[in-house]
């Protein structure tokens, strides 16, 4: 399995490649010259040419690729224009907040759909099984945006005086507000101490900071916050997680080692649960992987319904906002974010078939 | 049908099945893959299930375990197992049958174990369904002991391999341990060689065998292969169209095969060591088990019928009667209208030439 | 030889199918593939007589025209609005314009969407992955390479940053979805040539000496074809998602255009005060791709090669 | 049969399948699936070539039509050596090597009415206009006991058996004169198998037709055979007339095989050879005979010397250094 995990990381050496080139690219082919998509409309000449001498614009094109992936590669994402300062930061800022919100949302989804799928495979065709498969059906179809703005209304103003009451936007009710644990912990912590980005990072993920910080006001509040853009985030990977389980389900049980596991004598629910679920399961790690590009399309519009700003939200801001480095930036950070997920299922996926482990 | 409480000479059958109808309810109708079979099983006997694909052969055996599955649903029949009629039992209490008194092996048997648990754990699990108290190191111990007696080398450390890593011969004997590790009183093998080259059917067969001999468990072996048939069996029952058509000892199958389909089938195989210019066919196909024919279902193909001019095969269902003491057939050769067994009457459209 | 006679099977009249047939029929016995087809077949004709159903002009404002306000609720002769009134099934938006003539011709824009879309990614795709498969060695590579470059990027990523390089609008955002679903086709293409390259009956047609493009267009691309259906109709249905989320997002289509996201994306802010507004043009859309979903899913069991095993078994 | 003129001779064929791997996918090794095979098939009959599964049967069976590139030998068709063949001299060598394949239903185009797929080879040599061409069709179809309504019909429509009788029609339209078979009836139900076998009998007899046919089944075999041989693991052990192979096989694997094989006749009481083991891969074969591991006679010598395949009789070859024993 060692050559089959180095392999597969190998062949993600050029994929990372290809999306240095292509994002790099992306910052060439946007119209009008580089100076100005990076300082603005209405940036003077000189500025201009100081900047394109400092950012090696004079160079040949090669070299300037050289010199972008060796700025990728530490860390250095450019400026935003809007914002003036460095992409990296934004994204440390940014990124609990999408993190938090899409893993809310996973396992919601996977919560859901997994056992949705394996009760709509062993009733098939019940009413149980039609139910669940047309729901999966309306999920799959379902403008995420549209669907949030719809639970918005029903939660936010519909059931305004009611206990089921839920906020429609932010993270935090205003008055309220998420004490880093670093400051709370009274650490000697701030801006410009090594590691400064990660406790940074993780103080921003509120419900792991509030959790250790024992603020079970924040975390309560997180919480409400965040369950209507979850829920509706998580509607079309639930819905695709649910029917695949199904039909992997369905497929693993009509294997002949089913009807063995049947003939030696084991219960019907534990022939499912055994010997069913450990196989159906399999396929489901990789669509899992695959569902964080979904994740991510619904975040950026998640985002923008209910006030989060996250990752999503931001990216958006940049492009009405024209920030290309802010976009540039995000681009390379979520595609290589998105690799290594499902490199990381294509791994997990070989440690739970033996088939591949003990190649 | 006639009732056949008892086998000859006094031996009460291990296994008795009667009337058995199994029916898949599919979209485009109601397939009758099993459709009134009658058999029964002795004690420690070898008893061969025969029939081309689609007779019913299959479905008859997990029919007996009740492991028949959506669209499929048995639809009336007795299973008397030890006197006990297992179609009876709730079917929650079939776990106490399967396994433990009534084993099987299949066709194909690196399928037909998971590939994603070790050989060995596949083994023990069978220990622990029935035994919920054993010991996992006990079951272990016993699944390695298991194991050896199958023939497998080095059982130790193929206890800990998974089924991709074992071959199709291995697999099988895998399956046949685990059939065998409660000692079950009757053991169904469907097809267990066919999916294997001739040497491992020959090692398989051969562990059939011994196993057969030493533990006295009885065995229904379901095959295709007459071969495998004239090797193994002790009596033969033949399936064609759902039915049985023949019910005889081995012997007599081979020397005095009685149904047209019998002596058809005999006769279109190659015998090794035997020239033969042309090889008997039986002509024509099997009928769609949706839209069966009113009459005997051979008898749009029986050269028999065309020969003595029956014109009753086509309009009525012969019965399986028995027409010389263990040997019974389902035709109107040996029957008359009323019922009783009678030598031919040649009929009037008589083509002999 | 007699008896084979007189038993042979009289030649019978019974009406040949084609694989064709046979998929159709067992499509239509699914009930979601019915449902499917259902709406799909009154959208297009939605689409098609968009002017004979919608009662007004959908870009026309109706502030001068008729004594309204923006943003007016919807007023439904039959649920008791004042028959004086004039009727605004779907209520006005912020121009004034109807709602309701602007949700019946926002058909046209997702049908078309979807279908010039898809219909793009999958000439593409079908040449690159046939290409790719049929080829092999480093052309193979080149191509499945750069797929796999496109394909790791979250799609609707892709399609904001190419839409950031060609700029908003409609038609740049139509590029934008047929270049992220073309590597799926490419993909699915390279896959189906690969198994098909293998079947024993590409090589009968081999061993009778056919060319190797006899061989990939009469034999392997047709045989392809019906996984390029099931996944080009999933494809419709992410296409139409896909664009409304980007008109959504001010991305796509630009006012006045009656494009359903972009109708939502306008009145979003409203949802609390108007939400008739944010209603319709979002559920027309969950309607029509949830129509290209179930086709397609009963498409994709209709088309199952295991089942029309079937047929063999018996 | 011996007096009849060779149509094919099969010099020392070898074909190697490289297996990938490796942390950058290169040739980590080759499966040895016919590794130095020679034959000669003369005209008019046919040699059985029979063996269990991954012996690498069909693979002969396949590289000798070029449906495989060979990794080396000859193949002599009429004294011209096919693998030297290309473009159009090689397509009208297909015309006259046809190939009958295992299972009938994925042989055939399932969107194909079957007529068509018949007359393909016909349309892709450009022999005769559509008219001629669907005779043709018609004249194939009505050899294999088909009738001409069911050029019409497509695969599914057809049982296992007359989905056969379509893939010999197909190769009979183009009037080859050599065929291969690849386990034709294997598939098949025995009473249909027994169909297909006297077609292919009558076929072979009226229009003088030249068979290899390929299987696993030692009974099929021999029924169908004037001439068998038989391999072991990419080699072949022992040639022999279909007379001599039964009554005096020389191969310890022969032996084996034919003991192995059950006899439709209850009261047959033989002395069985059973072998022990699996058939070793032909990933990584045994050094010397390939058999030895398995060999109920092997000695020191089977072990590091391979036998040659030798002539023991006339007409009779067999490859084992202790094949005199049994004479």
């Amino acid at each position: 399995m060692t050559q089959y995990i180095l392999r597969r990381l190998l062949l993600s050496i050029p994929v990372l490649f290809g999306i240095l080139i292509a994002t790099f690219a992306i910052a060439r082919l946007i119209p009008g010259d580089p100076c100005t998509a990076a300082l603005g409309e209405r940036a003077t000449q000189a500025a201009c040419d100081a900047y394109n001498l400092r950012m090696g614009l004079d160079e040949p094109i090669y070299v300037q690729l050289g010199i972008y992936m060796r700025d990728v590669l530490t860390g250095n994402l450019g400026d935003s224009i809007r914002f003036s300062r460095p992409v990296f930061t934004i994204i440390i800022e940014k990124l609990p907040v999408t993190l938090e919100l899409g893993l809310a949302a996973l396992t919601l989804a996977i919560l859901v759909g997994v056992p949705a799928g394996i009760l709509s495979a062993v009733r098939r065709n019940s009413k149980v099984d039609v139910a669940t498969m047309v729901a999966a059906n309306i999920g799959v179809s379902m403008p995420v945006y549209w669907l949030g703005l719809m639970l918005a209304y029903l939660f936010a103003v519909l059931l305004r005086d009611t206990p089921f009451w839920l906020p429609p936007s932010g993270r935090l009710t205003a008055g309220l507000s998420s004490i880093p644990f670093y400051r709370a912990w009274g650490l000697p912590i701030s801006d410009g101490t090594f590691g400064f980005p990660i406790f940074e990072f993780l103080s921003n993920l509120y419900i792991l900071n509030s959790i250790i910080t024992l603020n079970f006001k924040v975390l309560f509040d997180t919480i409400k916050h965040l369950i209507l853009p979850a829920v509706a985030l998580s509607t079309i990977p639930m819905s695709i997680i649910a029917r695949i389980t199904r039909s992997s389900m369905l497929e693993v049980l009509g294997q002949d080692y089913i009807r063995t596991a049947r003939a030696k004598g084991l219960r019907e629910r534990l022939v499912v649960l055994r010997h069913g679920l450990r196989n159906a399961l399999l396929p489901i790690i990789t669509i899992v992987g695959l569902q964080v590009g979904t994740l991510f399309a619904g975040a950026v519009l998640t985002e923008s319904i209910f006030s989060l700003s996250g990752v999503g939200r931001s990216l958006f801001d940049a492009i009405t906002g024209r920030d290309y480095p802010v976009i540039q930036g995000f681009t390379v950070v979520i595609a290589v974010g998105y690799v290594i997920v499902n490199l990381a299922a294509d791994i997990s996926y070989a440690f739970a078939d033996p088939r591949i482990k003990l190649d | 049908m006639p009732a056949k409480s008892a086998a000859p000479n006094g031996n009460a059958p291990i296994l008795e099945v009667r009337d058995l109808k199994t029916y898949f309810f599919t979209e485009d109708g109601v397939v009758k893959a099993v459709d009134g079979v009658d058999f029964y099983v002795k004690h420690g006997e070898v008893l061969g299930l025969v029939g081309e694909s689609g007779c019913g052969k299959s479905v008859t055996s997990l029919s007996i375990l009740r492991l028949i599955d959506r669209p499929g649903e048995i639809v009336g029949g007795e299973v008397f197992f030890e006197g006990e009629n297992l179609l009876d039992r709730p079917l929650d209490s079939m776990v106490d049958i399967r396994g433990d008194r009534i084993s099987m092996i299949f066709q194909q048997p690196k399928s037909s174990l998971n590939p994603v648990f070790k050989v060995g754990s596949q083994i023990v699990e069978v220990f622990q369904i029935h035994d919920e108290k054993m010991d996992k190191a006990v079951a272990w111990e016993k699944a390695v002991a298991l194991l050896k007696r199958v023939g497998i080398p080095d059982p130790e450390s193929k206890a800990h391999a998974y089924p991709h890593q074992l071959s199709g011969g291995q697999a099988q004997r895998v399956m046949i341990a685990m059939a065998m590790a409660l000692q079950p009183e009757l053991l169904i093998a469907d097809e267990p060689t066919t999916a294997l080259d001739v040497t491992i059917q020959a090692q398989i067969l051969d562990l059939i065998r011994e196993l057969n001999h030493e533990t006295n468990t009885a065995v229904i072996l379901i095959t295709h292969d007459l071969g495998v048939i004239a090797e193994m069996a002790d009596r033969v029952a033949v399936m064609y169209a759902g039915q049985i058509v023949e019910e005889v000892s081995v012997e007599g199958l081979f020397k005095n095969g009685l149904h047209p389909y019998t002596q058809g089938l005999i006769k279109s195989i190659p015998v090794l060591g035997s020239v033969q210019e042309q090889l008997n066919t039986i002509p024509g196909s099997v009928p769609n088990l949706i839209d069966l024919p009113a009459g005997c279902r051979f008898a749009s193909r029986c050269p028999a019928r065309v020969e003595h001019g029956l014109s009753i095969c086509e309009e009525h269902m012969p019965n399986l009667l028995e027409v010389a003491p263990g040997h019974e057939v389902r035709c109107w050769l040996y029957e008359d209208a009323a019922g009783h067994t009678a030598p031919l009457k040649p009929g009037k459209g008589k083509k002999k030439k | 030889m007699t008896a084979t006679d007189t038993l042979a099977a009289p030649p019978q009249a019974v009406k040949s199918n084609s694989l064709l047939q046979l998929t159709l029929r067992r499509l239509f016995k699914q009930r979601n593939a019915r449902a499917g087809a259902v709406i799909l077949g009154f959208l297009i004709l939605v689409a098609i007589f968009a002017p004979a159903i919608a009662p007004y002009d959908p870009t026309l404002s109706l502030l001068d025209i008729e004594p309204v306000t923006i943003r007016q609720a919807p007023c439904i002769h039959l649920l008791g609005c004042p028959e004086d009134q004039a009727q605004h099934l779907m209520g006005l938006d912020g121009n004034a314009r109807d709602q309701f003539s602007r949700v019946v011709y926002g058909t046209r824009i997702s049908l078309f969407i979807g279908f010039s879309t898809i219909g793009l990614a999958i000439v593409a795709g079908t040449l690159l992955g046939a290409i790719a498969g049929y080829a092999g060695g480093w052309v193979d590579n080149v191509i499945m390479r750069t797929m796999d470059v496109l394909l790791a990027f979250p799609s609707f990523l892709l399609a904001i940053a190419i839409i950031t390089i060609l700029g908003r609008g409609l038609q740049n955002a139509l590029y934008a979805i047929a270049i992220v679903n073309t590597p799926h086709f490419a993909r699915l293409v390279r896959a189906s040539v690969l198994s098909i390259k293998e079947q024993e009956f590409v090589a009968a047609t081999r061993a009778l000496g056919a060319s190797a493009p006899w061989i990939l267009f009469r034999r392997i691309l047709p045989n392809a074809l019906p996984p390029l259906i099931v996944q080009g109709t999933l494809g419709i249905a992410g296409a139409i998602l896909e664009a409304a989320a980007l008109s959504f997002l001010g991305l796509g289509a630009q006012e006045p255009a009656a494009e359903w996201g972009t109708m939502l994306g306008r009145e979003r802010g409203q949802v609390f005060t108007a939400p008739y507004l944010v209603f319709y043009p979002g559920f027309a859309i969950m309607f029509t791709v949830l129509a290209f979903n179930l086709l397609g899913d009963g498409l994709r069991d209709a088309m199952d090669p295991r089942l029309s095993q079937v047929s063999k078994a018996k | 049969m011996m007096t009849a003129k060779p149509l094919i001779e099969v010099q020392d064929l070898v074909k190697y399948y490289p297996v990938q791997g490796g942390i950058i996918p290169h040739t980590v090794a080759e499966v040895q699936a016919v590794d130095g095979v020679s034959f000669t098939v003369y005209e008019g009959e046919t040699l059985g070539l029979v063996g269990e599964s991954g012996c690498g049967k069909t693979t002969v069976g396949r590289t000798m039509l070029r449906l495989e590139t060979p990794t080396g030998g000859e193949v002599r068709f009429e004294g011209a050596n096919i693998f030297d063949l290309k473009g159009p001299a090689l397509k009208a060598l297909r015309r006259e090597m046809q190939i009958v394949f295992q299972d009938p239903f994925a042989s055939l185009d399932p969107r194909l009415p079957i007529g068509e797929s018949i007359g393909e080879g016909l349309a892709i040599h450009g022999m005769g206009n559509g008219r001629e061409r669907y005779e043709r069709v018609i004249e194939a179809l009505s050899r294999v006991g088909l009738e001409r309504y069911h050029a019409t019909r497509y695969p599914h429509e057809f049982s296992g058996g007359q989905r056969q009788r379509i893939g010999i029609a197909r190769a009979l339209v183009m009037n080859p004169r050599f065929i291969v078979l690849d386990e034709p009836v294997s598939a098949l139900d025995v009473s249909i198998q027994a169909e297909v076998l006297n077609i292919l009998k009558d076929l072979q007899r009226n229009m003088g037709l030249t068979y290899l046919f390929v299987a696993h089944n030692l009974a099929v075999v021999e029924h169908i055979s004037d001439r068998v041989a038989v391999m072991y693991l990419g080699k072949i052990v022992e040639v022999t007339t279909r007379a001599a192979l039964f009554r005096k096989p020389l191969h310890p694997y022969t032996q084996a095989l034919l003991s192995a094989i059950p006899m439709p006749d209850p009261t047959l009481k033989r002395d069985r050879v059973i072998l022990k083991g699996d058939v070793p891969s032909p990933l990584n074969p045994p050094k010397g005979c390939r058999f030895h591991p398995r060999c109920p006679i092997a000695e020191e010598r089977c072990s590091v010397e391979e036998p040659a395949l030798r002539e023991l009789e006339s007409g009779h070859q067999v490859a084992c250094h202790f094949a005199e024993r049994f004479l």
